[in-house]
């Protein structure tokens, strides 16, 4: 094909389009590269976006990009069968500084797809590239179909399934007790109803985290007339709810099914999550040529409480940009990893780094939630002979720990988190 | 509140379904293994075992979320992506 | 209120003189068969017949102008047919009118008509709001057979020739009928345990004058058929679905829930498609099936 | 040869859910080109691959999603595209839509044949092509499962609730296709890259020197819900009885004696 480009991205998801926007910027000629119908049709995500990123590089986002709510309520929730214990954190600043949003996928990256175009650079979907054309170890552009595509640089943006990396052994296929999965449903269920049960006023909105013996992990995310509810499933925990199902354990929590029992459900959707963390980074996410970033380099902060994966998809895009723009100035390719260490992305997930151990502890979904709920019911029933709050502990934990145990253990979960 | 069904639950996702499937399995490895994660992981239940025992797969309603091929430990499952523009069409995401 | 109506069959005129009856209007027929004419004269005012040997629609509809522009209809009368459609569209588009198809019921609200008609694929009821001079298009068995008689005049009527459209036409059975688009439509699901056995679905779909399918693993999985139904395959909506040995998995029954009825024989009484069904037959398909065409054969 | 090819942007019927009242959530289901308007599309290409035809196509709306399709209709080889913008056209009347086109028709045409789909299964019911042709005062041939053109002949078969029809007629002519017609292809690499490049030229319904609109007054849309009869005859105790009554329906319905 007589058609050159100076970037081919593969993948036109956070990470890809983000690259893409900061080297059109710098006057390269780019085109990206995406599989699915239109950008976002592939992607699965909880809900929820942080803004400082935005705030840095996409002027103007707050009133053109499709936010749903600004996130004003945080919410932590441990669900026993029957009984819920929470703590809620309600920010208390004004809307428009708010650090986080909640947004669709989907439509958030037809957003970014569209500034991407406006910029100059070409989005092409419906395009799945099948491999990384190599010359002598030398990434030379991609092979889709019978038809080639050659460019002076290929980044690979391929997301959570590496499989392009797989093929060109640059990655190792995960291991499975190192993956999640993210299963969701989006349910209408009307402005005023959302309003008035989660109690959010305009435009604000509510991210809440799950802990349940019942289900593991999940989440819960406000929109502005839908509610995206989701599980993260751990495939190899035994002897529990099987994938299909357990979307239905979370939405028919009698807690849970009060708030959305009556809402008309619109998507079911689920996507691996990949967990590792610190551990999940690629040592060398480049080579002759190429680049690797976002989901697909590791790039993926679980802090316990919120998966980050966009803010951190759209830092290492930039990271990225800047990389071949110096590569192609003469600097050599490591100048990527350097850039990724000297940036906060490569120390948040150091410091995180003891999450994942955290969360594969099974106790945090099976035995925690039932204890804490055991002991609020404790306190807060009220019969001829009250107990106190040692006293309730006590009972609680009683013939499965020792009160040291149990503290050490939460000690050393809060250390991590 | 009913429980709906992940079939139902099937219904409310939009599909461009390929003719050609983007899922293989090898059976002679899949027969090796005792363990049929892919049956209680694949979020869609694709997987099912039939009346022999053997593992059974349909691909139409696969949400492409890329667990069955890494849970599966014999690497019987072979995964490529729908080809351009077929698969599953997430309108939210 | 001058009523006219273009019709192929005596029934499908009955259930268009309901319309009539509802509208309290006169009834002027128009048919291309002098037989048909005979018949329809006994239960409308007038009928306009136009001989012909074959379907062709530019002519057709040029003949159904000049009688209209003698009769002045206020409503004129389709069937829902792709004929019936092409007429309509090419009558209603040169009269300048508005043309409203699938209609299922209307009635006079002041001084317009409120029609109500299936949309997105039979999956809805939309109700409009029409004034008159208007074309419709109305499906067989969406109203009732009128039972009124009348004694008509019978008007002969020599038909215009379009002679830029050549046509051939071969009878039926020359080819099987697009599955889409049969009014009868037999799918096998996995109670059949032998490709062979599908002749017996085959048998039965021909014998109805309809089109048969299987649902999805039977195609996919098995082998036996090309196409199935179900979401990823054909969408059908019939007036008669007849589902043999078929679980009724959701992401089949979403591609045949639009079927006016829907007959189901299985022999396991839990199956998810006794949910769905008018008619169902709890018993084995190799029991009934066969049993069910040898009663019919014998009938014919 | 020059071909107009006309598309819609249609529902995805299969994925219409519903308000708890009744009402479809049309505004979140997935939009597409019309599957036999997609036919529609390859069947111009072929020709043009076949007789060196210049193809164009068009569309009516205004949403982004009409210019995907028209781009999409590039990917698959079309030459030339229009957007027609109108607010709406789904609520629009299929003769004011006729209109539209017609006018489209003598301000980019002439063109030897205008194909579109035979139904999009919403609100214009398989009318369309004919109103066309009516106003264009040119003939069509509808619902054509086959189409060939040989010596100079646009020869069609279409298969009716009758039989087979073959009709044969020379240019300028209106033909609409079913989905029986073909089999789209899939775009490649190159010929997604080279649509991303093409123009899409807009025009206003005032360009077309369409003055207005008759718009459908609709007061209602509602879920059509079939109360199914589930009526259960259980053949292990009466097979005789259950297949008796299987023909009884047969009957009542119509489609045996």
């Amino acid at each position: 094909m007589s058609e050159r480009y100076d970037v081919i991205i593969v993948g036109a998801g956070p990470a890809g389009l983000a690259t893409a926007y900061f080297l059109v910027k710098k006057g390269f000629k780019v085109i990206v590269l995406e599989r699915g119908s239109e950008p976002g049709s592939k992607n699965v995500f909880g809900g929820r976006i942080y803004s400082y990123v935005l705030d840095k590089y996409f002027s103007g986002w707050r009133s053109e990009a499709p936010v749903e709510r600004w996130v004003r309520r945080e919410k932590l929730s441990l669900l026993c069968k029957n009984d819920v214990v929470s703590l809620e954190y309600e920010i208390g600043r004004e809307i428009d500084g708010y650090d986080s949003f909640t947004t669709f996928l989907s439509r958030f990256l037809k957003w970014m797809a569209l500034r991407v175009e406006q910029e100059g650079a070409i989005v092409a979907t419906s395009v799945r590239v099948d491999e990384v054309l190599f010359d002598d170890g030398k990434a030379r552009g991609v092979r889709v179909g019978e038809d080639k595509l050659e460019a002076e640089y290929t980044v690979i943006a391929e997301g959570a399934n590496t499989l392009l990396l797989e093929k060109h052994s640059l990655r190792d296929k995960i291991s499975p007790k190192d993956i999640t999965i993210g299963i969701k449903e989006v349910i209408k269920l009307g402005r005023e109803k959302i309003e008035e049960r989660f109690g959010l006023i305009g435009e604000e909105g509510l991210a809440q985290f799950l802990l349940s013996p019942l289900f593991g992990g999940g989440f819960i995310y406000t929109m502005k007339d839908y509610v995206s509810i989701g599980v993260v499933y751990r495939p190899l925990i035994k002897d529990q709810v099987e994938a299909k199902d357990v979307i239905e354990e979370l939405r028919l929590h009698p807690s849970i099914s009060k708030l959305i029992g009556d809402g008309i459900p619109i998507e079911y959707s689920a996507h691996i999550i990949r967990e590792a963390g610190y551990r999940d980074l690629m040592s060398k996410p480049y080579g002759d040529r190429y680049l690797v970033v976002g989901d697909a380099a590791g790039l993926l902060l679980n802090t316990g409480f919120t998966i980050r994966g966009v803010d951190l998809a759209i830092e290492s895009g930039r990271l990225a940009g800047e990389a071949i723009d110096r590569i192609s100035k003469g600097e050599d390719p490591s100048i990527y990893v350097k850039l990724l260490r000297e940036s906060e992305i490569i120390q948040m997930l150091k410091k995180f780094r003891g999450v994942p151990e955290v969360l594969s502890n099974h106790k945090i979904y099976t035995v925690y939630p039932e204890i804490a709920c055991r002991i609020l019911k404790n306190m807060y029933s009220v019969d001829e002979s009250p107990i106190t709050l040692r006293e309730s502990i006590r009972e609680a934990t009683g013939s499965r720990f020792s009160m040291i145990k149990f503290i050490l253990e939460l000690l050393f979960m809060v250390k991590n988190l | 509140m009913k429980k709906m069904t992940v079939e139902e639950r099937l219904t409310l996702t939009k599909f461009e379904v390929h003719s050609k499937p983007h899922i293989t399995l090898d059976l002679q490895k899949c027969r090796r293994c005792d363990l049929k994660l892919c049956i209680s992981s694949c979020p869609a239940g694709l997987y099912t075992l039939d009346e022999s025992g053997e593992v059974k797969f349909t691909y139409e309603g696969c949400l492409e979320c890329g667990a069955c091929r890494i849970i599966c430990p014999e690497g019987s499952i072979s995964w490529s992506y729908p080809i351009g523009g077929f698969g599953v069409q997430y309108k939210f995401g | 209120m001058k009523i006219m109506l273009y019709g192929e069959s005596i029934e499908w005129i009955k259930q268009a003189r309901t319309v009539a009856d509802i509208l309290d209007g006169e009834t002027i027929g128009v048919t291309p068969s002098r037989e048909l004419g005979n018949e329809a004269v006994k239960i409308l005012n007038k009928v306009y017949v136009f001989d012909s040997i074959h379907y062709e629609p530019n002519s057709y509809y040029k003949t159904i102008y000049k009688i209209a522009e003698e009769v002045k209809p206020d409503l004129s009368i389709f069937p829902s047919t792709i004929k019936g459609r092409t007429l309509a569209g090419l009558y209603a588009g040169s009269r300048d009118e508005p043309v409203i198809t699938d209609v299922v019921d209307l009635r006079y609200v002041g001084r317009f008509l409120e029609v109500k008609r299936l949309v997105y694929g039979g999956a809805c009821v939309a109700v409009l709001r029409a004034s008159t001079p208007l074309t419709i298009c109305i499906s067989q068995g969406a109203f009732k057979p009128s039972e009124k008689g009348e004694n008509g005049k019978i008007e002969y009527f020599s038909r215009v020739d379009e002679e830029r459209v050549q046509t051939i036409f071969k009878p039926r059975e020359y080819l099987g009928i697009p599955l889409e688009r049969a009014e009868v439509v037999v799918v096998a699901g996995r109670g059949f345990k032998k490709r062979e056995d599908l002749e017996m679905v085959k048998e039965l779909s021909s014998r109805l004058d309809g089109a048969w399918s299987v649902t999805r693993p039977l195609a996919a999985d098995y082998g036996w058929a090309d196409t199935w139904i179900g979401i990823s395959g054909a969408i059908v909506s019939p007036r008669l679905y007849i589902a043999i040995g078929v679980s009724g998995q959701p992401l089949h029954m979403i591609a045949a829930r639009n079927s006016k009825t829907i007959i189901a024989v299985n022999k396991d009484p839990s199956a998810p498609i006794f949910e769905e069904v008018d008619y169902g037959i709890i018993g084995d398909l190799y029991q009934v099936i066969p049993r069910l065409l040898e009663k019919i054969k014998k009938k014919t | 040869m020059k071909i107009l090819t006309l598309i819609k942007l249609t529902l995805d019927i299969s994925q219409l859910k519903y308000e708890s009242t009744g009402e479809p959530l049309t505004e979140i289901a997935p939009k597409k080109m019309g599957d036999s308007d997609k036919c529609a599309v390859e069947e111009a290409v072929r020709l043009k691959e076949k007789l060196g035809a210049y193809t164009v196509v068009a569309t009516i709306g205004s949403t982004s999603e009409n210019e995907r399709i028209i781009r999409d209709a590039y990917a698959m080889g079309i030459d030339e595209g229009y957007i027609v913008k109108v607010e709406d056209p789904e609520i629009l009347q299929a003769t004011s839509i006729g209109k539209i086109v017609s006018s489209l028709v003598e301000k980019t045409g002439p063109y030897d044949l205008i194909i579109l789909g035979a139904g999009s299964l919403d609100t214009h019911s398989y009318t369309l092509g004919s109103i066309i042709a009516s106003k264009l005062n040119i003939p069509i041939i509808a619902g054509v499962d086959s189409l060939q053109y040989v010596d100079g002949f646009f020869e069609a078969l279409c298969i009716m609730e009758d039989g087979a029809y073959t009709f044969r007629a020379k240019a300028p002519l209106v033909v609409t296709v079913t989905t029986e017609a073909n089999e789209p292809r899939i775009p490649t690499l190159k010929t997604i890259l080279r649509s991303k490049k093409m123009e899409v030229k807009t025009l206003t319904i005032h360009d077309l020197g369409v003055d207005d609109v008759v718009k459908v007054d609709l007061l209602d849309v509602k879920r059509y819900v079939v109360n199914r009869r589930k009526i259960l005859w259980d053949a292990s105790e009466d097979l005789e009885k259950a297949v008796d009554k299987f023909i009884e329906v047969l009957v009542s319905e119509g489609v045996a004696q």
